[in-house]
């Protein structure tokens, strides 16, 4: 141990982070929640691609973080656009809610 | 040294994501989450990359949860709209079976990841993570994507504005 | 001359077949001729048949003519094919014969009935199975014929089918005769099965050598064929379609209710005379049930006062008399019966349907009276008929009555020849209570109907018929050896010898190594003693006549004795009620096969059968309710389960 | 390539009517009906090329299809099928005929009805167990569309049940067939799925022969449908349209007992032998069960319905009694019923037509209106009941005396249905045609037209002509009957009472103890 984090911390922080994520997906109802945890788990897979890069001595990781945020932007944006046109149909924000595709 | 600044910084963004998945507010959990970006941020660092870094505060910290909070202003959020959510005892259960599954999915994970082998970084150039190197890296392999990546925010803007405008017609 | 044969039955078909089809379309008139004409042609083919097998020795008075193989399975081959012997020609004489002068009488007697065709198209129907029926050379040609007579029966009783009684006794005849059918079918399959054949002429012929004496097969075979024959018949115990089926047109009940198909079971029994010689325990059977019938049929006879009843019941009589002439072996006796009885009960059939049309469809005997005066043809043709069925000398109900009492007791046993004797002293009370009660006495007629005597189509049959009732008695004189024609004429069909079939018997026991019980006492003859017959026939022209004293004492000189007598007496309602025989069946069969069906269709059908089904059906259902819990329709519950899933799948694996 | 062309010309004719626009209904009509006419009559050609004196198969064409597995093309016919061929092609054509006052869905309905000829011929001539499964299947699905689109009230529900049940059956049955496939695989090298070699190459043990009889029991005897398995059949036939019905009593019926004669007996004999008992008991409770509660129905096509229960009995019956008579008779009173029950569904649809009811309670007196119609249910039903001198008696006689030869309490039971058969027949025309014509509804029906005489009296000539001269008919299957006999008779699996060697193939005494009755009753005293 030289004080240099080994590369297995941080990927497993970026697990965790995934995981936490993915939870905040699956379990809460609130769409804009989802979203902020949809959030997470692209910063998670940007932990990991930053990492690698680090440890590989390699910039390719970091552009493709650079991509993944781009993405984000864009999926935010329009998300939440989607959101308040929803929002407009029907005034809540509980995924429940929005059933009419069901069976 | 590293590693005295790598632990709080870990910790403090998995209870800060926490932290977004379990508020009851939106609000809570949106500046949860801004939190926990900074404290990416902060890790990014540590990582020596420094144009990421700033990214992450810019882009995420700054705009996008600026865009979050604009809309839960917007839509003028309570935090009562779990109730239906939790009333149903089958829903608890099952939250709370995904819950252990992922502990314990997550411990295959570390385990898995404990089997790495790389454990200490490489050695890297000193333009490592700045602008030149990624800003190089980004116009000659990746022009193309580049490209794409840019169409793809320009369809994006598109998007949200005729989604967000008042009447479809 | 005898390949004839075909074309008997085949003109009343044509017949039918005109006047079912096109009968509105030709008039009354042309349906008429084409009907009688039809029966007229076939009865003079008949005619010339016996002419031509008068003129054959008599050994070789057996015809058989095979038209087509009918059908064929294995080794089991049904020819359809005609048989003409001395038996099956008096049948078909009787039956064309009869047959014609009803047909005749129908055209006056059903002149304002709308659907005239239809009952001509009937009619003509039933002449063709009848005669299908007594010509088959096979069992199962016989069954065409037994089943259509039976079917032309069920559309002639139901021809009124606006009447729900009407229709009603049209099903229950069926379907009561079904019942016999049904045994007879079995006793069919049986004897092929024995046989290998269902050929008359073959199994009649085999029989000796095939079976043995009071075996059970041949008892099976027997009793089988017997219960067929009491349900076509009427006969103890399914004699009660019979009364009910007098809902239909006159005409029919005495074709087909009196003179021809009802004594389509006598003829049976007859042509299988062979194979009942072989059952000693099932001839005693239908003798018994034969005396028994009608001994119980003329009691009931003596309480009705619808004028037809009173004759069917006659009718189930006067059959039990020949089934109890079949049951002592004395089968010429039967047929010689079952014509005599054709002509007077024919006639007293048409008769009363002259007094029916006379008086404007009343039957019922108390609002009648009196008739004598304005029906005198129909009055004096119905006396003779009367005469001659209460057993008269000389007419010739008593020659044939007093045959059956003679062998009854010669080769019977006295049991059976006194309930021969009481039924003939009933017979000869209630005939006359018929007859006072219709045509003696005060008239009891509705005011407002003027009676009048019946046109001259429908009198000549009754008289033809009277004077066939007064003759027929010569078929078959007896005392002097050899005038009896009707004995000599039918000696080849009846002849049976019982010391070879016994002998046969022996050795089919020897050969299953079991013993042979001694059967000597059977073949010792009853000697002919004419002074016995003398006697007899003087004791019953005795009860004859006490039989029509006390019924002019009970109903011209007293009429309100009768009214006295019976009051309160329970024997009297038991009677009156039929011995609640149909009420009796309607209780232990009917209703609870109809009840019974319900419980099936409702309870085992669908709540059993189809409720098991259902009950697989809802189980799968349920735990697809279960399931559906995972189906919530939310694309975040599946993704949700999914990463489960998926998480159990890493857990488990790594 | 003559039996292809037959077969498959309904659904080139299905095909063509795709072309023709929708509101050209009488078009529609005249196409469909000359192509089933023109399928009827060149089958006729079938009967006339046939050789009556063999056994083998006619008309045989092979053609490899899914070489990989096997799988041929593989079609002909024999005595059993020539005539349900005939029969299926002609029931068609009447059908089509009788579907003239169908108003919805002119165009799918005739393309239904020509493909369902299609799916049902190619059951009957597919000598391929996986081209028959296909066929099998196939078939299902035009009846059901039957059902459940121009049905009664309840189609739906019906459509399902009859879906569902069959279904079931012919899933067993394909499970079956796949074991067969690998066993001859293993036995023989050779991977087929030909029904030819597989009844002569197989040899299957005897646990063996009882599973996979049981399995293409059930698949058959839920078509037939034999007493516990027959609740879809009433739902079915009263929601069922005419034509409808009358395909399902007349030929999808005939499937099931067909396939007994094809698959059950050849392929297992020794098992056939095993469960014959039971079956013919089962036939038998059919019978009288059929019978029974069929006199109590109130609704005139559900009483048609458990009559076929009932004459289906007799056809099992027929079958498992082993014997030529019992066998020839099946074969007749499986088109027997056909065509009496046909014509009687085809004489309900019509009043149904007139007064869109088929309450037994609705009607009554219509003797008096419709006297043409009167005659010719009068007729069909005497041949229901199976009057002697109509086609009912001829099978149902042969049926009888064939089992009165294996077993005379069997015989005995069975006769009773007769009674039966004609108490619920009367009681219901009773009903129906005579009594007082009270309901004013009634008063105004009209006779029978010209078009439904035309689908109606061909019938009737059956009727008589199968009653008084079944030769034509039997003599086609008559040497088809003797081989099987000489497979499936029992005699090869009893030992020989008077002979030391057993030389009985395959047998081994335990299973002979427990499975077999007594010797018919004592034939003749030598």
């Amino acid at each position: 141990m030289d004080g240099f984090v080994p590369l297995n911390h941080y990927l497993l922080l970026s697990a965790t982070l995934f995981v936490i994520g993915v939870l905040g997906v699956l379990l809460r109802r609130n769409v804009i929640v989802v979203f902020m945890s949809v959030e997470i788990m692209l910063n998670a897979v940007n932990i990991s691609l930053i990492a690698f890069d680090h440890y590989l001595n390699n910039s390719d990781g970091q552009v493709f973080s650079f991509m993944v945020m781009c993405v984000a932007a864009a999926e935010v944006s329009v998300g939440l656009a989607i959101i308040i046109a929803m929002f407009r149909n029907k005034p809540t924000v509980n995924l429940d809610e929005f059933n009419i595709l069901k069976w | 040294m590293e590693l005295l600044i790598f632990y709080p910084l870990a910790g403090f963004c998995v209870v800060m994501a926490l932290g977004v998945i379990v508020s009851s507010s939106p609000i809570n959990s949106a500046i949860s989450l801004i939190a926990m970006m900074l404290g990416l941020a902060g890790v990014f660092v540590l990582q020596q990359a420094h144009f990421l870094a700033i990214l992450q505060v810019i882009v995420y910290a700054g705009a996008i949860m600026v865009l979050f909070m604009f809309v839960i202003m917007l839509l003028n959020l309570k935090s009562a709209e779990e109730d239906t959510w939790s009333i149903r005892p089958q829903n608890t259960y099952v939250s709370v079976l995904t819950g252990f599954l992922a502990l314990g999915a997550l411990y295959k994970i570390a385990c898995v990841i404990g089997q790495a082998e790389l454990n200490s970084p490489a050695a890297v150039p000193d333009d490592f993570g700045t602008v030149v190197r990624i800003g190089t890296t980004l116009f000659t392999d990746f022009v193309l994507p580049f490209e794409v990546a840019s169409i793809l925010l320009l369809a994006a803007m598109v998007g949200a504005v005729v989604l967000a405008k008042n009447k479809i017609d | 001359m005898l390949n004839l044969a075909c074309l008997v039955p085949i003109f009343p078909l044509i017949g039918s077949i005109i006047n079912g089809f096109f009968g509105l379309r030709i008039g009354k008139n042309a349906v008429g001729k084409v009907a009688c004409g039809s029966v007229a042609l076939s009865f003079l083919t008949v005619l010339l048949m016996f002419a031509s097998l008068l003129f054959t020795p008599a050994e070789e008075r057996l015809f058989e003519q095979v038209l087509f193989t009918w059908m064929a399975a294995g080794d089991f081959a049904v020819e359809f094919g005609f048989q003409i012997d001395p038996l099956s020609m008096v049948m078909m004489l009787v039956v064309t014969g009869v047959g014609s002068l009803i047909h005749i009488y129908s055209i006056g007697y059903m002149h304002e009935e709308y659907s005239y065709y239809r009952y001509f198209a009937y009619l003509n129907l039933f002449m063709f199975s009848m005669l299908l029926q007594v010509k088959g050379n096979n069992f199962l040609i016989m069954l065409i014929g037994w089943e259509g007579v039976g079917v032309s029966s069920y559309f002639l009783i139901g021809y009124y089918f606006e009447k729900k009684s009407a229709c009603d006794a049209g099903v229950k005849a069926f379907v009561v005769n079904r019942i016999g059918d049904f045994a007879f079918l079995l006793a069919i399959m049986y004897i092929f099965n024995i046989f290998g054949t269902i050929d008359f002429s073959d199994v009649m012929h085999m029989a000796p050598e095939k079976l043995i004496y009071d075996s059970e097969a041949v008892t099976i075979i027997c009793l089988l064929l017997f219960i067929g024959a009491t349900g076509k018949s009427a006969q103890i115990p399914l004699y009660t379609w019979l009364p009910d089926a007098m809902e239909g047109p006159t005409p029919v009940s005495a074709l087909i209710h009196a003179a021809t198909m009802v004594t389509a079971g006598v003829y049976m029994v007859v042509r299988c005379n062979v194979l009942f010689e072989l059952a000693p325990l099932v001839m005693l059977t239908v003798a018994f049930i034969g005396g028994t019938t009608a001994l119980m049929a003329a009691t009931i006879g003596m309480t009705q006062y619808d004028i037809k009843r009173v004759l069917a019941y006659s009718t189930v009589s006067q059959i039990g008399y020949m089934f109890l002439a079949c049951g002592v072996g004395a089968y010429t006796a039967a047929i010689f019966h079952l014509v005599t009885h054709a002509f007077f009960k024919a006639c007293l059939f048409l008769g009363s349907g002259s007094v029916i049309h006379g008086i404007h469809g009343e039957q019922d005997m108390r609002k009648m009276g009196g008739l004598k005066k304005q029906l005198p043809i129909t009055y004096m043709t119905f006396l003779i008929s009367t005469f001659a069925i209460a057993g008269i000398f000389p007419l010739s109900g008593f020659f044939s009555k007093d045959e059956i009492l003679y062998h009854a007791l010669m080769d019977g046993n006295i049991i059976l020849w006194g309930m021969g004797a009481t039924g003939a002293l009933l017979t000869a009370f209630y005939m006359f209570r018929l007859v006072f009660m219709t045509f003696w006495g005060e008239s009891r007629v509705d005011p407002d109907v003027h009676p009048h005597e019946s046109p001259k189509v429908m009198t000549m049959p009754l008289m033809i018929l009277a004077g066939l009732a007064t003759v027929g008695g010569l078929l078959g004189i007896p005392l002097v050896h050899g005038w009896h024609a009707l004995h000599n004429w039918l000696e080849p069909v009846l002849h049976f010898d019982l010391a070879s079939a016994l002998e046969h018997s022996k050795h089919m026991l020897h050969a299953n190594g079991e013993h042979a019980p001694s059967w000597g006492h059977l073949l010792v003859e009853p000697e002919h003693n004419v002074w016995v017959e003398v006697s007899l026939m003087l004791l019953s022209l005795g009860i004859a006549i006490t039989g029509i004293v006390g019924a002019y004492y009970c109903y011209v000189k007293k009429p309100d004795l009768p009214g006295k007598f019976i009051k309160g007496q329970w024997g009297y309602d038991l009677v009156n009620n039929k011995y609640g025989i149909d009420e009796l069946y309607d209780e232990t069969v009917v209703k609870p096969t109809v009840v019974g069906s319900f419980f099936l269709w409702k309870t085992a059908d669908q709540k059993g059968i189809d409720g098991g089904v259902n009950a697989v059906a809802n189980t799968i259902g349920w735990f697809s309710k279960q399931a559906r819990v995972f189906q919530s329709g939310f694309v975040r519950n599946y993704a949700l389960f999914m990463v489960m899933g998926f998480l159990v799948l890493l857990i488990l694996m790594f | 390539m003559f039996l292809t062309f037959l077969t498959f010309l309904p659904l080139i004719g299905a095909m063509g009517l795709a072309f023709i626009p929708k509101e050209k209904e009488g078009m529609i009509k005249q196409v469909a009906v000359a192509v089933a006419a023109a399928d009827f009559l060149l089958s006729l050609q079938l009967y006339a090329g046939f050789d009556m004196s063999t056994h083998l198969m006619q008309f045989e064409y092979s053609i490899a299809w899914i070489p990989s597995f096997g799988v041929n093309y593989h079609v002909g016919i024999d005595g059993i099928s020539l005539l349900l061929y005939i029969m299926t092609t002609f029931l068609t054509l009447i059908c089509i005929i009788a579907s003239w006052s169908v108003k919805k869905r002119v165009k799918e309905y005739m393309i239904a009805m020509l493909a369902l000829s299609t799916g049902m011929l190619g059951v009957f001539i597919s000598l391929d167990i996986f081209l028959f499964y296909v066929f099998w299947e196939f078939q299902l699905v035009p009846m059901y569309l039957l059902i459940g689109i121009w049905g009664g009230p309840r189609r739906i529900y019906a459509a399902v049940k009859f879906f569902l049940y069959t279904a079931v059956g012919s899933l067993l049955m394909l499970v079956a067939i796949i074991w067969m496939y690998f066993e001859v695989q293993q036995q023989t090298g050779v991977l087929t799925t030909d029904l030819m070699y597989i009844t002569e190459n197989l040899n299957i043990g005897l646990d063996a022969q009882k599973w996979l009889f049981m399995a293409f029991f059930l698949a058959f005897a839920i078509k037939v449908p034999m007493f516990p398995f027959h609740t879809w059949l009433p739902d079915a036939h009263v929601e069922a349209p005419t034509a409808g019905s009358v395909i399902l009593a007349g030929v999808l019926l005939k499937m099931g007992t067909y396939g007994f004669l094809r698959f059950n007996l050849p392929l297992f004999p020794f098992a056939s032998n095993v469960f014959m008992e039971y079956i013919a008991w089962m036939a038998i409770i059919g019978i009288v069960y059929g019978a029974l509660v069929a006199m109590v129905q109130e609704d005139l096509k559900k009483l048609v319905a458990y009559s076929s229960v009932s004459h289906l009995g007799f056809v099992m019956l027929g079958i498992f009694a082993f014997n030529h008579y019992g066998l020839q008779g099946a074969l007749l009173q499986n088109l027997n019923h056909g065509i009496s029950t046909s014509a009687l569904f085809l004489l309900v649809g019509m009043i149904y037509d007139r007064r869109h009811t088929r309450l037994i309670s609705e009607f009554g007196g219509l003797a008096k209106i419709i006297p043409v119609y009167t005659i010719c249910f009068m007729i069909v039903t005497l041949s229901s009941i199976g009057l002697p001198g109509t086609n009912g008696f001829v099978g149902e006689f042969l049926v009888l005396l064939g089992i009165f030869q294996a077993d005379g309490m069997m015989a005995m039971v069975a006769t009773s249905g007769v009674i039966f058969a004609a108490c619920y027949m009367l009681w219901m025309f009773q009903r129906v045609m005579f009594l007082k014509l009270d309901n004013p509804k009634n008063e105004n029906m009209e006779d029978m037209n010209c078009r439904e005489l035309i689908t109606i009296v061909p019938l009737i000539i059956l009727i008589f002509w199968i009653g008084f001269y079944p030769k034509p008919f039997m003599k086609t299957f008559e040497p088809t009957v003797e081989h099987l006999m000489t497979r499936v008779s029992p005699d090869n699996f009893r030992p020989k009472k008077h002979n030391d060697e057993h030389h009985a193939t395959a047998v081994d005494k335990h299973e002979e103890s427990s499975s077999h009755s007594e010797k018919p009753k004592e034939k003749s005293h030598h």
